[in-house]
């Protein structure tokens, strides 16, 4: 019964997007019902997986149709998941459901929203297919279903300026990347006569020929360009910025992972080229350099969501670095970013979209000293932003540091330095990753209250409710580290290092073993000297013991004194003795001193940034071009 | 259970803020020469602050003309209790020979209360320290005061 | 038994009153030396204690543009997060909580009082606030590189082939073979720690944040009373905690038979890495302007610490 | 070379610093400096130049009818001195001195005011006796000091010889009938003794207030009784004693 669950899943949701086309269309609770009925039958259908492939290491295969494979030939549609491929369809799955609960009060206002429901079951469909299917061709045809369907939410807010020229630079580089994709596919299958993921991987493991080094090289760019490394990154920016904030969230908790998922797909399990030193180089150095200049173009912006959107490419590099490192350690690290990178960026993006719900901006230079009016969001972004950057008690620490880890044990390993100088830069980048959400949190919560901005209030708890979720999520991944591993991690890194069982479960017990692929062994990561709850005891009773020192006993200490009366001079800011004027420190020229010193570098950057769809387009195929020559010449 | 310390502490580290309101930098150089080696104000924990949120002894200088007067007393809210203010020289207790021009409003004891009046016109940093000493006890026995 | 020994090592050895009391006395000790230095008596040694018991004694006035929370929660944090840090930095061979990431732990808890600095200065809503924790955060994109490269050199070179992220390899591989300052291959490193040591800590030369002249104290210029004093301890104690550092990775080889005088060798040693690196340079140079501050940590102090990485990394 | 100051810096921490331990030790070196301001009641003349010339006007006057005479205190308020000496120069008398003390701290007002007083003699005119209502008693003869009162009780004549008297007024407290006062001051002014004066000009030059012109050519010497202030500068600046101090006719 336990296999026929994720076939179950995808198609409920897309029969969810039809019927809230039909009968939704003009009556909201209909819609709301289906959409959300739809999207939690497919969560807990999803959660109930858990227990036999994640703890039992069953893997679940399903062909359709009943379609099995005839005489060592698979030719019907198969689904197989796998621990990796669960650990992707959890986070897919969470993202969507909380999604759907944020943009229920979020979307009231807007309007004709059975579209906009159709569109979001469409996309969480589309995606979860993606992630469980066994058939390289279905994975094919779910990326274009789910290309198309977040193109349309792009510009789903079409009377806001900038969304249809986001949209169809959406749809120009995502379409590109597909294409590359099924050109892959179809050198593939002329190759191996088959379009069944275990098979190709089984009949590849005696060696690469011309074309399917040709078709290898255009799926990795293909998949590329889904998880927006930096060359293919630029259509991302523009799409997260203005799609709705519901929908930016799936896009960075989604559909980027989408792309990691088949990149890994890819690499490790159909082509295994990971074994090869010059490949993981390649990936390696396009994750350092989506980091690097992820980070320093967010340090430049001044829009709120366009900053995060430049955060996940950054944080995508992150998960590409580590990747690309082929060992254990590395891919560990790597999934747990992912999913960290889910949590902290999709709660980012909930705190955004509840600034632009509750004052109609996002521009860093209007906002300003929101933490009054909206405690609540201020709080959840903080803990967002100290998980991202990387602060001890928070889930990003815990990842990131697997990620340093891996990189320079590999550099010490291969002896080659460009690991080394990977890790420097990861570390500079989590510092200035830090830098950008201390200027976020100065421009938007701290700092002073512009005069407009005074009758803002509190968002409605139904927008809360995913943010306090995804908040203490975070805080728990960060805390109860050895649990994830157990449970999440280590099976889904097994699961990539281990072709055999993947293969066998698809096409019968020992077919790998003809074709001559073998099983690495991996072992736990341990990570022995964070145990969390001494470290929680350590942080309540120094707390508890500061806390006695500043407050202390009313008699001799100064009086805390609160702010009562509201123009006592006593209270206002120090202007230098001026009256108090209106003079917040704007985000955006928070880091001049950087920016000034770096002024080559960020000239040349904007001039790359330069927002015509040709150069993208351009860029795409240059790089696709350097893939496919480096892998020409590394697979030799 | 250390206010006995708390107490002492607070005639030991006085923290100066200096607030020129329309002075001839006459009195604004020497009290910045008790900071240097010669005379050294620093060894009786003198310490000049940048924003009266620090300032325990507000040190004013200038005839307090009308320009500076509003902002002296706003200034002179935003500093903590216990505090002291001590006037340098003679122009803000009497607006020496700036007296009765139109801009010059000048007894600075009608906006606050002047613990300890330094006289002379730029007086030595030697009168200077023993003014801000004294302001220094005075704070002790205003922080004993508002500590019972 | 082994709460009540791990709640001693928190709160009173290594933990927070040893490193209070010991920062503070650190504190008094870098003035009296840069009052010497400029050939005046300067302040008693315990003046700084008496700075922060008066700070208790003061009124603590939050002005209205504030968060409440943010603004007093921030000095609390800086604290708890160095008294922490205390604890993964052998004082004289004796560690309370070590394990194999100790560095990257360290790395991480010593950024955390600047995020505290910054939001706390950011939360009391003064633009000159504002300018002063962006001044503090281009210092610490600054002097992370250097300090990042230093770490791994010493991850190296004590470690060998697989890496030795933890303090108390990198101590006991100083008492086989010789203080790591005295490795020729480390000197380059030793000097570029010996300049992120001040900048870290904020003293004269790089103090652009809490600039008192142009930006009257940067991101403290909205604190008074005991939030103030909490932030001066924590700047006192990131005095012990950066030269206990320095000492520990580059001086640690120094074994005397008991533990007693191994932790007044190292406190000692701390004193001089003080006077060396943070009173010196206060006494002799001014203050640098922002741009110059980042071009300098990434052009000279960042080379010096990639060559003894280079260095190490050839096997030297 | 990278630290110019380091050398000075590291020779001065193993030196002895040049701190003066000032409250061990007084500031010595003062010289000419201008502190604390010593008046000196009994010199003063209470010519009023003093005040005058203060610039900052920190030096007040109250007058205290006292009997026999006028107290003249005179404060000058330190907080509201500038320190310029201006008086110390132009007053004759020396009342004035500017001492080296720089300890001029002070929490209540007071303890910045130098204050000293002047007693000053009324010039009282001579004595008059109201023959009238004069019952020749003869009590003011016999308590007169100096033995300046006459009275003749048969006669009923009252005389007083002007030289002898000094103007003591214990007469006036013994008569039974009141009848007894000093006349209307004779106004006092310089005199100017014809024979002596060689019309050489020194005391015009001398008088701080212009009141006395000297034509040389044809010999005189008018003086303004008002803008005179009796300060004397003339009488010590003559050469040739000719002027006095005196009571004058007009």
């Amino acid at each position: 019964m336990i296999q026929h669950f994720p076939v179950l899943a995808v198609m409920l949701l897309f029969l969810g997007a039809f019927c809230v086309e039909i009968f939704g269309s003009n009556n909201a609770g209909i819609r709301n019902t289906i959409a959300m009925l739809a999207a939690t039958i497919a969560l807990v259908l999803i959660y109930a997986l858990i227990k036999p492939v994640m703890i039992d290491g069953e893997i679940i295969s399903y062909w359709m149709g009943n379609w099995a494979p005839v005489s060592g030939y698979a030719i019907g549609i198969g689904y197989e998941v796998d621990a990796l491929s669960l650990f992707f369809a959890l986070l897919v799955v969470t993202t969507f459901w909380l999604s759907g609960v944020y943009s229920m009060s979020y979307m009231a206002k807007d309007h004709h929203l059975g579209h906009y429901y159709t569109l979001y079951l469409m996309l969480s469909g589309s995606v979860l297919g993606l992630v469980m299917t066994g058939d390289i061709f279905n994975m094919f045809v779910m990326i274009e279903i789910m290309t198309f369907a977040s193109v349309a939410l792009t510009a789903f807010r079409n009377e806001n300026e900038g969304t249809l020229e986001a949209g169809f630079k959406y749809l120009v580089i995502g379409s590109m990347g597909s294409s590359f994709t099924l050109t892959g596919i179809a050198l593939i299958y002329g190759q191996c006569h088959t379009l069944n993921m275990a098979q190709i991987s089984a009949q590849l493991c005696t060696g690469m020929t011309p074309t399917t080094i040709m078709a290898f090289a255009l799926i990795v760019a293909g998949f590329g360009v889904k998880s927006y490394i930096v060359p293919f990154h630029t259509p991302a920016a523009d799409a997260y910025m203005v799609a709705p904030t519901s929908v930016s969230m799936i896009f960075s908790g989604m559909v980027n992972k989408a792309g990691v998922y088949g990149m890994i797909r890819v690499l490790y399990i159909i082509f295994r080229a990971m074994d090869k030193s010059s490949v993981q180089m390649l990936v390696v150095i396009f994750g350092a350099v989506t980091m690097f200049i992820g980070v320093t173009m967010a340090l430049a912006q001044h829009d709120f969501k366009r900053l995060l959107a430049f955060h996940s490419i950054s944080q995508i590099g992150y998960v590409i670095t580590a990747i690309g490192l082929g060992t254990a350690l590395g891919i560990t690290g790597g999934l747990f970013h992912a999913m960290n990178h889910t949590l902290f960026k999709g709660l980012l993006f909930l705190t955004a979209g509840a600034v632009l719900y509750a004052t109609g901006t996002t521009n860093l230079d209007k906002l300003g000293g929101l933490s009054k009016k909206m405690p609540k969001t201020c709080i959840c972004f903080l803990i967002g932003a100290f998980s991202i950057s990387g602060l001890p008690p928070f889930n990003g620490f815990v990842s990131k540091w697997l990620v340093y880890q891996a990189t320079y044990t590999k550099a010490v390993e291969t002896g080659n330095f460009v690991y080394a100088i990977v890790t420097v830069v990861a570390l500079i980048v989590s510092v200035m990753t830090l830098a950008s959400f201390i200027k976020v949190t100065q421009a938007v919560f701290f700092g002073q209250l512009p005069a407009e901005l005074k009758k803002t209030q509190e968002v409605p708890a139904s927008m809360l409710v995913p943010m306090y979720l995804m908040s203490a999520l975070c805080v728990l991944c960060g805390i109860f580290y050895p649990i994830v591993n157990k449970y999440l991690l280590h099976p889904a890194t097994e699961a990539t290092l281990n072709v055999t069982n993947y293969i066998d479960k698809m096409m019968g017990d020992g077919y790998a073993a003809m074709m001559g692929a073998q099983n690495i062994e991996v072992a736990p990561v341990q990570f022995s000297y964070w145990n969390p709850i001494v470290w929680l005891i350590l942080f309540v009773i120094i707390f508890v013991a500061a806390f006695l020192v500043i407050t202390g006993s009313k008699s001799s200490r100064g009086q805390v004194l609160n702010p009562g009366v509201k123009y006592d001079p006593k209270y206002a800011t120090f202007f230098s003795g001026e009256e108090e004027l209106f003079s917040q420190v704007g985000g955006s020229d928070l880091f001049w001193g950087f920016k000034t010193d770096w002024k080559g570098y960020y000239k040349v950057l904007e001039g790359l940034h330069s927002g015509i769809v040709t150069d993208y387009a351009g860029w795409t195929v240059m790089a696709t071009a350097i893939i496919t020559v480096c892998m020409f010449i590394f697979m030799r | 259970m250390f206010n006995k310390l708390i107490n002492d502490s607070a005639s030991k580290s006085p923290w100066l803020y200096h607030i020129n309101s329309g002075s001839c930098n006459g009195c604004d150089i020497e009290l910045v020469a008790c900071l240097t080696p010669r005379y050294d104000a620093e060894r009786f924990g003198f310490k000049l602050a940048g924003t009266p949120r620090h300032a325990d002894i507000v040190v004013v200088s200038g005839p307090v003309t009308s320009q500076s007067k509003e902002r002296l007393i706003r200034t002179l809210a935003q500093v903590p209790e216990p505090k002291c203010v001590v006037s340098l020289g003679s122009c803000p207790k009497s607006g020496n020979v700036f007296k009765g021009s139109y801009s010059v409003e000048a007894p600075l004891d009608d906006y606050c209360h002047v613990d300890v009046s330094v006289a002379g016109c730029t007086p030595k940093p030697e009168a200077i320290m023993e003014g801000l000493y004294k302001a220094a006890l005075i704070l002790k026995e205003k922080r004993e005061a508002m500590h019972k | 038994m082994i709460i009540l020994r791990s709640l001693f090592y928190i709160l009173i050895f290594p933990g927070a009153l040893f490193t209070a009391c010991f920062g503070l006395f650190l504190a008094g000790v870098d003035r009296k030396v840069v009052a010497r230095m400029q050939h005046r008596i300067g302040p008693p040694l315990r003046q700084p204690m008496y700075d922060f018991f008066k700070l208790l004694g003061k009124e603590t006035i939050i002005p209205h543009a504030a968060n409440k929370i943010a603004f007093l929660g921030a000095p609390i944090i800086g604290f708890v997060s160095l008294a922490l840090i205390m604890l993964f930095i052998p004082v004289g061979g004796l560690t309370a909580f070590s394990g194999n990431a100790d560095m990257i732990v360290i790395l991480y808890l010593i950024t955390i009082p600047g995020v505290a600095l910054i939001v706390g200065g950011s939360s009391s809503g003064s633009p000159y606030a504002g300018i002063g924790i962006s001044r503090e955060m281009v210092t610490m994109m600054a002097y992370e590189l250097p300090f990042v490269l230093v770490l791994l050199a010493v991850a190296r070179k004590a470690g060998g082939s697989e890496l030795a992220f933890s303090m108390e390899q990198v101590a006991n591989w100083q008492a086989a073979n010789g203080n790591m300052l005295f490795q020729w291959s480390m000197i380059p490193a030793a000097i570029a720690m010996l300049l992120v040591v001040p900048a870290e800590v904020g003293t004269q030369p790089f103090d652009v944040a809490e600039a008192e002249t142009e930006i009257c104290e940067g991101p403290l210029i909205e604190y008074s009373g005991s939030a103030l004093g909490m932030f001066k301890l924590n700047s006192a104690m990131k005095m012990f905690v950066m030269s206990g550092l320095f000492v520990s990775l580059f001086l640690g080889g120094i074994r005397t038979g008991f533990v007693v005088c191994d932790v007044i060798v190292f406190i000692l040693l701390c004193i001089v890495v003080t006077i060396l690196c943070m009173s010196t340079i206060h006494a002799v140079t001014a203050r640098l302007k922002i741009e110059h501050l980042f071009k300098f940590y990434w052009t000279f102090v960042a080379g010096m610490a990639l060559c003894s990485l280079i260095l190490v990394w050839c096997g030297l | 070379m990278m630290f110019p100051f380091l050398k000075k810096a590291v020779t001065n921490a193993f030196t002895k610093p040049s701190t003066e331990a000032f409250p061990c030790p007084e500031a010595e070196g003062l010289g000419k400096y201008r502190g604390r301001i010593a008046f000196d009641g009994e010199k003063c003349v209470d010519c009023g130049m003093c005040i005058k010339v203060c610039a900052p006007a920190a030096i007040t006057l109250d007058r205290e009818d006292v009997e026999g005479g006028q107290n003249i205190w005179r404060t000058f308020d330190l907080t509201s001195c500038t320190f310029c000496a201006t008086c110390a120069d132009f007053c004759d008398e020396g009342a004035i001195q500017m001492t080296t003390d720089y300890h001029m701290v002070g929490t209540k007002h007071e303890d910045l005011l130098v204050k000293g007083v002047t007693f000053k003699k009324t010039i009282m005119g001579e004595l008059e006796c109201d023959t009238d209502n004069c019952i020749y008693c003869g009590l003011c003869a016999r308590n007169c000091p100096q033995g300046a009162i006459t009275v003749d009780r048969t006669t009923k004549t009252w005389q007083i010889d002007h030289e002898k008297c000094v103007k003591c007024g214990i007469c006036i407290g013994k008569c039974p009938k009141k009848v007894l006062k000093f006349g209307e001051p004779k106004p006092e002014g310089v005199v100017f003794d014809e024979s002596k004066c060689v019309y050489c000009t020194l005391c015009a030059k001398k008088c701080p207030v212009g009141a006395i012109e000297v034509d040389r050519p044809n010999k005189t010497w008018t003086i303004n009784r008002e803008t005179c202030i009796k300060c004397g500068a003339c009488v010590k600046g003559c050469p040739k004693q000719a002027l006095s101090m005196g009571p004058i006719e007009e």
